[in-house]
């Protein structure tokens, strides 16, 4: 049990610590990132810039805060999205049954048999550079996890007590499903929630880093990687090493606050990240 | 697996990696052979640029720097402005009294790779097919001047044009192919030529497999056979893995951005070539939107760029500033006065006077319009990225908000009347009137002429207007060069655009042994094609 | 007959990770095994007959603390240390017959795989094959019987090979766990029957079970008696005299419990095992067989010994 | 069950399909950028017009996907223009290089999940257990291209010990020494990004399988603990194993196309970033239905593989 604490007080003390560097960095700054200096490009670490400079030359340990922004950012919005996504076809799967529970599991499976981050570049590229279709690519192949733990969830709750009692009082199956069913299933989805944040960090940073994603000026974990592919030849190793730490860093603090919650709810044992 | 399940030991479990490798090698198609060393009459390039299919029809060559096939003449080497020389035709034909009718004399001591004879017959099936709508072949519209093309008795060909135009013969660098294979008219994509090309060109493409080109020495070529007897080309896209391949030495020569080109420099038996370019990138202002279309905001802007610093630094210093879309390369159509001076203050001035007041966050307002627009740019091409934000970041300091937005060819087209874009001109340099012409006249604003990227600003100057056309139909040299220093002169008054810098195109080459490379003006679209390769029929091996 | 191994004072405890309370799984527990001969050790399921065995053979998990002496000749078998009892005693010298034969063998291997491998390591230089089918021969098994998987085996023919495994390796002493646990009444007696075989081929034999039934009908299977309760032995001796005569109320009540004794439950519940006091845990359950002598002494007459006979009760 | 699983992978192929046609129709892509390429820009609309009339992409998009789906099924795939050639023709010449990449990859992560995750539950609490599970979860916050990158840098750049891209030193000839060497380092990235989820998964198995009885009765009949582990243990720990490493076939097609685009590997994953960075559109819909086929072939094969390696398990299909 400490271990499992410990896990969670670690994990949620780096998370603050990225998110409190990634929101106060730029704010503080104040630099407009757009204001860029090519004669100062690709400096290394120094007093004046820590993480060193970037292409455009400018400061990295700025850039890099804007970037976890973004890529944290777009991960909380598809993990929410496909979160309520799946707890709704979950939820509403499992209170209709029949055909249509059949038929949506089968959509489930066939969601699943392709590997998400296809899915995530089929859809990218039609509708290349809208940060739209980049948390649409990522929501959509990501709710089935939650919808499968909800369904669970929800077609074990259905033969509790206190639902029968309601639907002897003439409830409707919609009205149990919203009023009883779902509350009680929120815990799980603000778990699975939680395990799919780093699975959206990645796949956001790999779309960008593939040149699927974010715009190349914008700044991302993704668009900065990207970037330091050409610069490492030119010496520029601090480009990849600091955004990388700070993908590692997010992606393990995430998993262990999400990791660390699923044990609380008892979960059944998924590995935390998979693209 | 066996019934009982034997647990894999540390023993077995290597071997089962050892099969797997072998199973990996053992299935590599291709001959084993023997391994290839270093033959010295060999060249292995890497081309950052697709391998394009290789059919005239489908635009290969248009600028006469294909391998396999000739065009009716060709461009001579040198500094500056490259002459045309005769290739398939005795002589650069002139132009009948009219400019409108031109007579092309032929070779007869030249034969096709295939061994098919050249004659009149197969220079009109190509220009035929070019404008054949069935081949929808994407360079009609560069040849919509020609009226009709036929052969007249065995050696000659006659161009028939709709208006007097006197840069026709740069019109003649188009490669030609045999009329057996553009017998049967149908889509220029689905031609045999692409991957099977049939030419009279010094070389003969031997070999096209996934990613790897390989051209043999034509050793009957009517200007005698290449000495270098194989070319390998091969198509390695990302910028940084041709720059790691090329330091590890595994190819003769490669084409890569500036600044990368730049680590090579000090790396012995490597040289550094550059080759000038009428190859320019500009910032388009839409006339239409009232930000850009404003002449007080577009001169401010032309004022407000930093073009040395982007040249120094984007650049690594291979580029010379653009302030027209004529580099000094044009020699005496080049109009040095037309300059704007690096003056922020001066800009910040002209936007004040125009009304444009700068509100609380620095961005400037005008009777309630923000003094903002989009720049699209094309993401994959780090170059126009770094120049669009260089530009976003000019432009703020004098208070323009320049949004930058990374937008793909399919989506850019339909945009660009409405906003700016980051553009690259200069397809073909040989001639003032095919390097302006399309680029500025106001024809080119009503609906349905030529494609998005003529007159990209919807820019409409009568004075411009009647310059080019002067510059295009008249036969005499001073003539041309009175009407294109007034299309710069006019283009400075009231920029429809602001021109950044013309690029010098690097290469890095690995020293051989070879002799005989020539500089040569540059397009805007190159890549292993051009660059000291471009005349690699006339190199010399000295061992 | 000499004795093959001499248990006294074996007393094991599990530490528990809440609150550090500790389950008393067996207290001052002695006894001999006697070559030729089998000692049942009977009692009520949970009262950690089980541990016995495991701990004679060191193979309890890490939280359990084992203390006392467990002679195997001069060889104190919870002194030893780990490659001695890996290396000689376990499956050579003390082999153990474990509880559910159906979950004992690894399921994706044959049985005769599983029995070669274990004259394999056990017998060196003997025929593996050879001596697979004449321990199967031993134990009532066709050889055919061995190329079977373990689910593929009915429940007394998998009792019969892990006695052959058990046997494979020539054991002085056999420890039998609940050997006759869910098989039917046939099956129970020929498994006794075995042990039997077992015992008279000069082996010492440990019959751990909770069927006191299955003893009275095989008077044969046992010996000896040790009736064990909450830990402790409450009554050892002959098999047929402490069956005869009990000279322990828990026997007695035992004994009541059967049909034939005319099925009298055993009044109260067994008691649990965590942070059990001190002293005479049985009368606790019954106080009103009578005060015992509280003392959680062994009264010894003979080859018969009692733990807190009830006060005023005859001599010891 | 094989043959039942098997029809179920009809609906799903084809409801994939229709659901990228359906997203490439709703989709502000044109099909002529693929064609023209930078031509694209240049060209007139009247050429425009034109030429989508001759390739008929003008039409509605079920249209379009009744032609694709019955030229698909008479073998023509369509012609991909990112590549200039015939979609079957990319595939012929790109798949085995994937195929050999991805084997090799999964071959090594298998068994270093084997050697390393055996070693660490039977040594439980040794020093290469107590970093196991540390590193592992190290390991697996890094996504695959980030570790492709490290490895560019490091053996490519920095060391220059290996060669980063390609299939062959350019210009020579295609032989097993040269795939060989130019194979070491994708193939070690690709299995160093599968190898922890697999590793972690090897050794919880094999520490449950250590608990069981058949083991516990092993150990008492005095065998030793190499016999106990390997003989007893492994076996039963292995059977969920197999399945999961069918479970795991999605992740290991994304990694091949990081490693791919990263090494610029001539394969079949590099090639769906490249028809999606270009939208060559019959390139990417015929790819995404070969690695979804892929993909439920690759867990029926696992499933099969579980059933006849478990006796226990009596399979119908």
């Amino acid at each position: 049990m400490a271990e499992r604490r410990g896990r969670l007080v670690a994990g949620v003390v780096l998370l603050a610590l990225l998110v409190g560097y990634a929101v106060v960095v730029p704010w503080a700054a104040g630099v407009d990132d757009r204001v860029t200096d090519f004669a100062a490009a690709r400096q290394g670490p120094s007093p004046a810039h820590p993480f060193g400079t970037d292409s455009a030359g400018r400061d990295l340990f700025v850039r890099t805060a804007a970037g976890l922004r973004v890529s944290l950012l777009v991960a909380v919005v598809c993990a929410v999205l496909s979160t309520v996504l799946g707890a709704l076809v979950g939820a509403l799967s499992a209170a209709a049954g029949g055909w249509a529970d059949r038929l949506v599991m089968r959509l489930v499976d066939g969601v699943n048999a392709v590997p998400h981050l296809l899915l995530g570049i089929v859809l990218v590229a039609l509708y290349r550079g809208s940060l739209v279709a980049i948390i649409a690519s990522i929501a959509l192949t990501h709710w089935t996890q939650v919808a499968r733990i909800v369904r669970a969830e929800v077609l074990s709750l259905r033969d509790r007590e206190h639902v029968d009692a309601a639907v002897l009082a003439g409830a409707g199956r919609w009205w149990v499903t919203r009023r009883h069913l779902l509350p009680a299933v929120l815990p799980q989805a603000l778990v699975a929630a939680t395990l799919l944040l780093p699975h959206a960090v990645w796949h956001e940073s790999t779309l960008s880093f593939l040149g699927l994603g974010l715009p190349p000026h914008r700044a991302s974990l993704g668009t900065l990687l990207e970037e330091a592919r050409s610069s490492l030849l030119l010496g520029g190793w601090w480009t990849l090493v600091f955004p990388a730490l700070g993908l590692v860093l997010a992606t393990l603090a995430v998993a262990a606050v999400g990791s660390a919650l699923r044990d609380r709810a008892a979960l059944p044992r998924r590995a935390v990240v998979e693209l | 697996m066996p019934r009982s399940v034997r647990a894999p030991s540390a023993r077995r479990a290597a071997a089962l990696v050892a099969v797997a490798l072998l199973a990996g090698a053992c299935t590599a198609p291709g001959s084993g052979g023997e391994e290839a060393g270093e033959d010295a009459r060999r060249l292995v390039l890497a081309d950052a640029y697709e391998p394009e299919p290789l059919n005239p029809v489908a635009g290969h060559g248009e600028t006469g720097y294909s391998k396999v096939y000739d065009g009716l003449v060709r461009l001579a080497g040198g500094p500056g402005m490259p002459e045309l020389e005769p290739a398939l035709a005795e002589e650069v034909p002139q132009p009948d009294a009219d400019a409108r009718t031109w007579t092309v004399l032929l070779r007869d001591d030249v034969t096709f790779s295939d061994g098919t004879s050249f004659g009149p017959e197969d220079v009109v099936a190509t220009y035929r097919a070019v404008l054949d709508p069935a081949s929808a072949s994407p360079i009609a519209g560069n040849f919509a001047m020609v009226e009709s093309v036929r052969p007249v008795g065995e050696r000659t060909v006659v161009f028939r044009l709709a208006y007097p135009y006197a840069a026709f013969p740069v019109k003649l660098l188009l490669g030609i192919a045999p009329s057996e294979a553009l017998a049967t008219p149908g889509p220029a994509e689905e031609s045999e030529l692409n991957t099977r090309p049939v030419g009279t060109g010094p070389f003969v493409l031997a070999e096209r497999r996934g990613d790897r080109s390989v051209y043999r020495a034509n050793p009957d070529h009517w200007d005698g056979a290449p000495e270098v007897e194989e070319l390998v080309v091969e198509h390695v896209p990302d910028d940084n893995t041709r720059a790691q391949r090329m330091a590890a030495g595994e190819f003769d020569g490669t084409t890569l951005p500036p600044l990368l080109a730049g680590t090579f420099a000090d790396r012995e038996g490597m040289t550094v070539v550059g080759h000038e370019s009428a190859d320019y990138r500009s910032v388009s202002l839409p006339a239409g939107s009232p930000v850009t279309g404003d002449p007080a905001v577009r001169r401010a802007l032309n004022h407000a760029v930093d073009r040395d610093a982007m040249v120094r630094s984007i650049l690594g210093g291979r580029g010379e500033p653009a302030f027209t879309p004529v580099p000094e390369v044009f020699g005496e159509h080049h109009d040095p006065g037309a300059v704007f001076a690096h003056d922020p203050d001066r800009a910040r001035r002209l936007l004040d006077e125009d009304g444009w007041v700068p509100g609380p966050d620095g961005v400037r307002v005008r009777e309630g319009v923000r003094a903002e627009f989009t720049l699209m740019y094309f993401p994959e091409e780090t170059l126009r990225r770094d120049l669009a934000q260089a530009f976003a970041s000019d432009a703020l300091a004098v208070g323009v908000e320049v949004d930058l937005e990374a937008v793909d060819r399919p989506q850019f087209r339909p945009r660009i009347p409405v906003d700016a874009g980051l553009l690259g001109g200069g397809d073909v340099p040989y001639d003032p009137d095919t390097q302006l012409y399309n680029g500025l006249h106001s024809v080119y604003t009503r609906e349905g002429v030529g494609g998005p990227f003529d007159n990209p600003s919807d820019h409409v100057d009568p004075a411009v207007d009647a310059a080019l056309d002067a510059g295009r139909r008249s036969l005499d040299p001073q003539e041309r060069v009175a009407a294109y220093r007034t299309v710069q002169q006019r283009f400075v008054a009231d920029p429809p655009a602001v021109m950044l810098a013309f690029l010098e195109h690097v290469y890095v080459m690995r020293d051989a042994g070879w002799a005989g490379q020539e500089p040569v003006l540059e397009p805007h679209s190159h890549g292993v094609s051009w660059g000291p390769w471009w005349n690699l029929r006339e190199w010399r091996w000295e061992g | 007959m000499s004795t093959a191994l001499a248990v006294s004072g074996l007393t094991v405890r599990f530490e528990l990770p809440r609150r550090g309370s500790r389950v008393h799984a067996a207290t001052d527990v002695s006894f001999d095994l006697r070559r030729g001969r089998v000692l049942a050790l009977v009692g009520e399921s949970g009262c950690g007959k089980s541990v016995l065995a495991s701990a004679l053979l060191r193979l309890l998990p890490g939280n359990a603390t084992v203390t006392g002496r467990a002679l195997l000749g001069e060889l104190d078998l919870l002194a030893a240390p780990g490659r001695v009892l890996r290396g000689e005693v376990r499956g050579r010298r003390v082999a153990l017959v474990p509880q559910s034969a159906a979950t004992a063998l690894t399921p994706v291997r044959t049985a005769r795989a599983q029995l070669e491998e274990t004259v394999r390591e056990l017998v060196p230089g003997a025929d593996p094959r050879g001596r697979a089918d004449e321990l199967a021969h031993r134990v009532g098994l066709q050889p055919g019987d061995l190329d079977r998987y373990p689910h593929q085996l009915s429940g007394g023919m998998a009792q019969r090979v892990v006695v052959a495994l058990a046997l494979a390796g020539d054991p002085e002493v056999v420890l039998a766990d609940e050997p006759t646990a869910g098989l039917d009444r046939p099956l129970v007696d020929r498994t006794l029957g075995l042990l039997r075989e077992v015992a008279d081929g000069g082996r010492a034999v440990l019959l751990i079970t909770h069927d006191l039934g299955a003893l009275l009908r095989t008077p044969a299977a046992a010996d000896d008696l040790a009736v064990m309760y909450a830990g402790r032995l409450l009554e050892t001796g002959p098999a047929r005299e402490v069956l005869a005569a009990p000279a322990h109320d828990y026997t007695r009540d035992l004994l009541g419990a059967l049909p034939s004794g005319g099925l009298v439950p055993v009044p109260g519940a067994p008691p649990s095992l965590t942070d059990l006091p001190d002293g005479c845990a049985y009368h606790r359950r019954r106080p009103d067989a009578g005060p015992c002598d509280g003392g959680d002494v062994v009264h010894r007459s003979g080859d018969r010994a009692t733990r807190c006979r009830p006060a005023g009760a005859g001599p010891c | 069950m094989a043959a039942r699983r098997l029809l179920l992978a009809l609906p799903v192929l084809l409801g994939v399909s229709v659901a990228v046609f359906a997203a490439a129709a709703a989709s502000p892509f044109d099909p002529l950028a693929g064609y023209l390429g930078d031509r694209y820009l240049t060209a007139g609309q009247e050429v425009q017009d034109r030429i989508a009339g001759e390739l008929g992409t003008d039409r509605a998009w079920w249209v379009q996907y009744g032609w694709w789906l019955g030229e698909l099924l008479t073998g023509d795939l369509g012609t991909s223009r990112s590549y200039a050639q015939p979609v079957a023709q990319v595939v012929a010449e790109r798949l085995p290089w994937t195929l050999l990449l991805v084997g090799v990859a999964l071959a090594l992560a298998v068994v270093l999940a084997l050697l390393l995750g055996t070693w660490s539950a039977h040594r439980r609490g040794g020093w290469v257990d107590r970093l196991v599970t540390p590193v592992c979860l190290l390991v697996q916050a890094v996504p695959p291209f980030v570790v492709a990158l490290g490895a560019v840098s490091v053996f490519g750049l920095a060391l220059g010990w290996l060669p980063v891209a390609g299939l062959t030193d350019a210009g020579a000839e295609l032989s097993a020494g040269q795939v060989a060497r130019h194979l070491v380092l994708p193939a070690a990235v690709l299995a160093v990004s599968q190898l922890p989820w697999l590793l972690l998964n090897v050794r919880e198995s094999l520490l449950r399988a250590l608990a069981e009885d058949h083991v516990v009765a092993a150990r008492a009949r005095g065998l030793s603990e190499r016999t106990v582990v390997l003989r007893h243990a492994l076996p039963t720990a292995l059977l969920p194993f197999v399945t999961l490493v069918g479970a795991r076939l999605p992740e290991l097609v994304v990694g091949a196309v990081l490693v791919e685009e990263v090494f610029s590997w001539p394969g079949l994953a590099q090639a769906v970033v490249t028809s999606a960075v270009e939208v060559d559109f019959p390139l990417l819909a015929f790819l995404t239905l070969l690695t979804t086929a892929a993909v439920l072939l690759g867990s029926l094969l696992a499933d099969v593989a579980y059933v006849l390696l478990d006796p226990r398990v009596s399979a119908d299909g």
